[in-house]
């Protein structure tokens, strides 16, 4: 098997230059790269585009580099929870490109598997529609999206081997296996760094050849953004 | 007397059929898993991923890799089942879900519904919800009649940036369920109890359809 | 959940009737619905159209259905082992579709994640091409290709649940879980039915959102099309 | 002296360098896995679902669930994984594989590829093949260079319906090593021990490009 291992997240991110194009895994705080985004904040990287479905908080997560104006641009589908965010986008310092949830997800499954473009109803008739291409099939009407386009993907995955292979671990996954699947170079943090052999060939979620480093994370946080709990009867 | 916001998820619950896939946005949307009746199997789906949805966890059993997609702390029930956010809208998108239950700050009555932006205001995104609506079979809106202004909220046509288009079946407030007729117009229902057809009337911007003796909500379970 | 278990292949294929289009699981002999497949033979439905990456052999998988001359249609990549199907196509009996094979894959799942269309470079600059709309993105040219549309999806699963959720053993995966999703009705027949609770979430191949009905299935052959083995030495 | 299916393989597997993903048709090709050396990491790609491709089975460990898109019998190694078809050629499409070989009934010049029908014979069909040249970054061909007619297999422009355009970087056959050109052309670049630059010319149909001397192959592993 071919060998991804790198020692930690700092090497991982070793030639991520300022203007990167970055896809960030996660789902408002669930199964997000921390040790990638802690190294990009030390690196001090920016101008970064950053495709995520949210921005993070104020003190985690992808806020972590808003707060230090490392990123020019964020394509998000949801970017609510962030004061900081929200100054800088009114201040004009930030570019905010909106688009659909599932718009995003497809956006990089396309990237994925080699599609050029998509077509989905999402947004059709509304101010995402604006200025793109639409196609009726069948009676409905589709907007044509395209591929996204990124120079690196970061994701955070429960387990996974030196050979690259992922497991998630419930919701955690969301889009962190499509954004794997879709970066020019996918950078794999996970939870256990384990021997080839130990993981079920049945179970890997995202097959190795899609991830050129992995590294075994540490200290992780795993935030809870809403903590809702029921009491005990 | 209108409705509470338990009462209006009571009454969409009704609207929830044995066998249903079911997503509900946040809000009022949320309440209604609580009044979905036990003699029926219902499957929520979270749109971050997750089929099988159950209640939050006792205290002490938050798993921070187990979210929903207003990003609470939950459980999963036996049988659920966890998977990707392309293959989550996928399954949205090819209707596999039967009802999507969602709030709104307007519709208009030909099914048009605007529920992510106030120009002017902090904008967050729409999240999943432009997916849902272009493309779930049976859409119901969850929502006050009138706003805090006081003004209608069921509309002529949209004025707020919309969400969807024509994609609005039905429509539960604290005073009314209303159906969206696909030639146009909100055919009034039924009424909360002790609401007038004149109060409705008088409470609806948009073309309001009235054919009948309206009868009051049952929310019996 | 809901149960979606019926007794058995014939209850699950009862309301298939002539003319019918279908979908059918496996890759050569592997992964193929064995049940289903001799209850279509016992039913004698005919006129169908068979959408499925091989045809089986003579007196196995597919084959079966073509003894009989229930198929007036198939939709394959590769359809080379089998000498009736060979006949009834010389003789005009049989009419074939051959495309490419991840065009079969992906017009599946294109059916399965509600997308009308989706572009490939496959089969640019051949026969395959021909009355096709033809694209340039950042160029290169793909083919427009679109979701199939089938009545029917029978896939063959190593264990499902009732409420319809299934995994898939090793490469028996192959076209199963595309199909599944992409099935008017799907029908799942599994090596193993085992109550819900019992499938560890993560690892569900195909959710059961995408299953109309599941039997436990009876009787496998698994036939091994090509065996090939080396000597210990 | 013309190599042997076998040296063909021997020759090809010298192209394949270490961290290579590589998908192997059926044919010689497939034979390539027996000369890869050892001190080199690759992984191989089966169509049908699966990274990792072992070596055959002992016998009486075979698993009718696991096979090679040539449908045989095989084995995983530690580290491969199983996915479904429309994955497959989603990294397939994506270019994730580093090298396709495959084999072919002709190649043209412009680096046509014709290896899936003969018209008026029985149509087995494409299978992967089409998708596999239209999107594999470095495909090498390893085929006869003339056929049991004497034909040769090299040809200007190819007399069989095409499987995929401009797409083949590489030739081996038993007679010779030969780069397709990106402004057309067969550029021969080995020549198989013992085998004249004349009589590679003689059996190649299509443009032959010949510069400075030709060495002979090296099959050393």
């Amino acid at each position: 098997m071919i060998n991804k291992v790198v020692s930690g997240a700092e090497e991982a991110i070793k030639d991520i230059s300022d203007g990167a194009t970055l896809m960030l895994g996660g789902f408002g705080l669930c199964g997000i790269p921390e040790n990638c985004i802690n190294a990009l904040v030390k690196k001090a990287v920016t101008n970064l585009t950053c495709i995520s479905n949210n921005a993070g908080v104020d003190d985690f997560g992808i806020g972590l580099m808003l707060k230090q104006r490392q990123v020019k641009k964020m394509i998000s589908s949801y970017v609510g929870e962030n004061a900081e965010f929200e100054r800088q986008l009114l201040s004009g310092e930030l570019e905010v490109d909106l688009i659909p949830q599932g718009t995003l997800a497809t956006r990089c499954l396309a990237a994925g598997y080699g599609m050029p473009a998509i077509f989905t109803p999402a947004g059709v008739g509304t101010e995402v529609a604006e200025g793109k291409e639409i196609r009726n099939f069948d009676g409905k009407d589709y907007l044509l999206e395209y591929a996204f386009d990124a120079d690196f993907a970061i994701v955070k995955a429960w387990k996974g081997d030196s050979a690259g292979n992922l497991i998630f671990r419930s919701t955690s996954r969301n889009f962190n296996p499509v954004m794997a699947m879709a970066g020019k170079v996918t950078i794999a943090e996970v939870e256990e760094l384990v021997p080839v052999g130990e993981l079920d060939p049945d179970h890997i979620h995202t097959p190795g050849i899609y991830v050129h480093r992995i590294f075994q994370g540490k200290d992780y946080e795993k935030r809870i953004e809403q903590r809702t709990v029921r009491v005990k009867s | 007397m209108s409705l509470s916001k338990e009462d209006i998820a009571k009454r969409i619950a009704k609207e929830i059929k044995d066998g249903y896939y079911v997503n509900l946005g946040i809000g009022i949307p949320t309440l209604v898993a609580n009044y979905i009746p036990e003699n029926i199997n219902v499957v929520l789906q979270s749109e971050n991923g997750l089929l099988g949805m159950g209640p939050f966890p006792f205290e002490g059993e938050e798993d921070a890799d187990l979210i929903n997609a207003g990003k609470q702390t939950i459980t999963t029930l036996p049988g659920s089942s966890i998977f990707d956010s392309a293959m989550s809208f996928g399954m949205i998108r090819a209707q596999k879900v039967d009802l999507t239950i969602l709030g709104a700050m307007e519709v208009s009555e030909n099914g048009d519904i605007a529920n992510w932006k106030i120009p002017g205001k902090m904008v967050k995104g729409m999240g999943g919800a432009m997916d849902l609506v272009a493309s779930a079979k049976n859409i119901i809106v969850a929502m006050q009649h009138v706003n805090k202004a006081g003004e209608s909220k069921l509309l002529s046509v949209c004025t707020l940036p919309l969400t969807g288009v024509k994609c609005i079946k039905k429509i539960v407030t604290e005073l009314a369920v209303l159906n969206v007729l696909p030639e146009g117009g909100f055919q009034l229902v039924e009424r909360a109890p002790g609401v007038s057809v004149e109060f409705i009337r008088q409470s609806t911007s948009g073309k309001l359809i009235v054919e009948g003796e309206i009868p009051e909500m049952n929310l019996e379970v």
